[in-house]
């Protein structure tokens, strides 16, 4: 069950104006970059990001921001793209993206609720916040819960340390953040690796994600360095 | 001013438990680590897929896949777990974490704290701040007792809340308060201060505990 | 009795294609991996926590730790990944496994599958039978077409359902029938009986394609 | 952070009549049979087991239904032990337990729900049959969800492969099965491994349950032949 190895180029081909797009990583780290810089090239436009953060001032989904793609943005945390933390209404090519801010753990789980096809989720996180605003509370065992929606996209950009050819794939340390569970939640998830191995070559028990999730593999991608 | 967050860190150490959990956010609460006193052994969560966050990375060792929630490079303990962001704020809100330490822009007298968005000037987002502070078993704020002067412990918070109700204690240069249904409740004072002093830093009333001790830093 | 079992089989291998995750269930649906036809490469999916399910193990050969659903001794194929029952769950819930073959006890002809249970005298419990067919994007039963003569595709189950509506294609020893708004509809036929016999081992009406097929096997 | 190693007995030792235990394993693998003998010998009464099955006749769970220790259990499926599948009035000391049949990925999730902070998840399974029954749905755009409650216990028992001194623990193959989940949802967890290993001897990035899960440790069991 061998999946086509492509180019970043090949990869990003099928990413259209509008799309919704998942892209792993935190703080840099486990962010797919080569596959922002062909979607950069690419030059789509209008797309829905959602992200645990904007990467860093161009960095990540930084170069998107920077590039004027996004139409909006739903993220955890935008404080290291020191462009989109500070913006203000004086910096039009940042300042006209839709942010939706959401908590992390949320982010996490309703994306994971769309991969496993749960209707929402029932959080205690965000109640009395502005995060409840307009969403339905549901009571269990006299307790109060956020329902929280499911989170899919239409694609997911992840990467990883190591995969094989059927699409196991290895992260490493702290880069699997979000590239696991955005990985269950797309129509369409490509995934870049530093390393391709054959198959076979991946212990079984230390796959993180199996290869049925992945749609096409981008290889030969370099470390990560901030 | 690096006397006062030593201060702050040191007293915070004090909290830990042998065998707590606990995740620390950025600045003061991370120096907190610096201070763990003899014979206590924690483990460090940090929400971007770690438990058993190490000192930060040497330089010129950075491991590039190794980061802590800042984004800045780190090290692992031995007998340290990665794992991805599910699992880590599964963690976190699970109840599994022991005590969480946070900064914060407002706490207030019914432990309702606010430390994400300052509208209109400054909105990065509350990252996890809002899951920790729910699902942590004790919140622990630390912080310098005002803003250049202006109140930070207020009577009702005026920014946007991070969440209702969850701080336990809170930790400045100027002693430990705790949060109780009477608000808030001075338990240690830094001999440096007078009550008088913390008083008058503070915006809303303080019950003085009838065993107010002296703050060990 | 084995041929009437491996025409049920050979024909449910035929629905798939090059790529697909494919659940199949104990007994009959499990035979369906000996008929894969050349050039379909397919990963087979074991709830208890496999992708990558390959044959039984040869006897001597068994691996302590890997059995599959039926808790049967088996082998894991190249490529093959091991999770845990809630990543398993994810993805059977999820929508990613293509399809899956269950057998039945009774199927009406709104779709509707009733397989786990006989009330006060066989409940093994629905094991992840209700997942499975509420999750899988396309789902066969793969059953002899009568119990001894006994009707199992009914106008409307009997006995408590596993799930409602779900049922997308019946194969059995007779023939090929698919389930759409009117009712069962057959699309191939086993020539060695007679759409009246097949009729009459039926408890529902059937409506027969116009291009009705020999069932390949 | 080391943890302290026990003996089968010791480590069951707290767990008294009445408690509600979660059980690791699917179809006899990846159950702590060494646990489950402990809990035998100790003889605690009346209680609630949450687990995938009923082990076999005479094996895991099916020990503890035989020694009349179980008043209610909670499983997905019960038909590999074949007496209970087949339980009839006339078998007393089996039938006298209230069993409660939930399909197998909702049991998963619930004791994840329960692990993970979560009010209870919304699912798609089990819609318009006996499971649905006295339970509440929740409509999320347009589409309808059964409510379903998390799963907690007091105690669980669980069953690895590799452990090291912290708790860290690696499963082998299909053994992982609920044992993970398990170890997220229970007051108190007792982890009976086949090797223990010192801390530092296992890859962080190959952890499946982390260390802070695991209350104690019962080291050297054997490999479970069915």
């Amino acid at each position: 069950m061998k999946k086509k190895i492509v180019t970043a180029e090949q990869a990003v081909e099928c990413i259209g104006d509008g799309a919704v797009i998942m892209v792993g990583g935190f703080a840099s780290i486990g962010t797919p970059e080569e596959l922002i810089d062909a979607l950069v090239k690419k030059g789509s436009k209008d797309l829905t990001i959602i992200s645990c953060d904007a990467g860093r001032a161009g960095l990540g989904v930084g170069k998107l921001l920077r590039n004027g793609q996004v139409k909006k943005l739903i993220a955890s945390h935008v404080g290291l793209n020191t462009e989109v933390a500070y913006r203000t209404p004086d910096q039009p090519e940042i300042y006209h993206v839709e942010y939706v801010l959401v908590p992390q753990g949320t982010l996490a789980e309703c994306i994971r609720a769309a991969g496993c096809g749960l209707g929402g989720i029932l959080t205690p996180v965000g109640l009395g916040t502005a995060v409840a605003e307009g969403k339905e509370t549901v009571r269990v065992k006299g307790k109060e819960y956020l329902l929280e929606e499911p989170f899919s996209a239409d694609f997911a950009l992840i990467r990883g340390a190591i995969a094989d050819h059927a699409g196991n794939v290895i992260y490493n340390m702290t880069a699997r953040n979000f590239n696991t569970v955005m990985a269950t939640a797309a129509e369409h998830v490509i995934l870049c690796a530093e390393e391709i191995v054959e198959i076979g070559a991946i212990d079984p028990n230390h796959v993180m994600t199996p290869a049925l999730f992945i749609d096409s593999i981008v290889g030969g991608v370099k470390p990560c360095r901030i | 001013m690096q006397d006062i967050k030593a201060i702050i860190a040191s007293r915070v150490a004090k909290e830990f438990r042998d065998g707590d959990t606990v995740n620390l956010g950025i600045g003061v609460p991370t120096m907190a680590a610096d201070f763990i006193p003899e014979g206590v052994d924690i483990m460090l969560q940090s929400e971007n897929g770690l438990l058993g966050l190490g000192p930060a990375s040497a330089c010129g060792e950075e491991q590039f896949d190794l980061v802590n929630a800042g984004g800045a490079y780190v090290t692992a303990t031995p007998g340290a777990a990665f794992f991805d962001s599910v699992m880590s704020f599964g963690i976190i809100r699970g109840g599994h974490v022991d005590v969480t330490v946070l900064g914060a822009m407002e706490v207030d007298e019914t432990g309702n704290l606010a430390n994400w968005c300052i509208p209109d000037k400054f909105v990065p987002g509350m990252g996890g701040a809002m899951d920790l502070v729910v699902g942590a078993k004790k919140v622990i704020i630390a912080m310098q007792h005002t803003n250049k002067g202006k109140h930070k412990l207020l009577k009702k918070c005026t920014l946007p809340l991070t969440a209702v109700g969850v701080v336990h204690m809170i930790i400045t240069e100027m002693g430990v308060l705790e949060i109780t249904e009477e608000g808030f409740f001075l338990t240690e004072i830094n001999p440096d201060y007078t009550i008088e002093q913390i008083r008058a830093a503070t915006g809303a009333e303080i019950k003085v505990s009838s065993s107010l001790k002296d703050m060990t830093v």
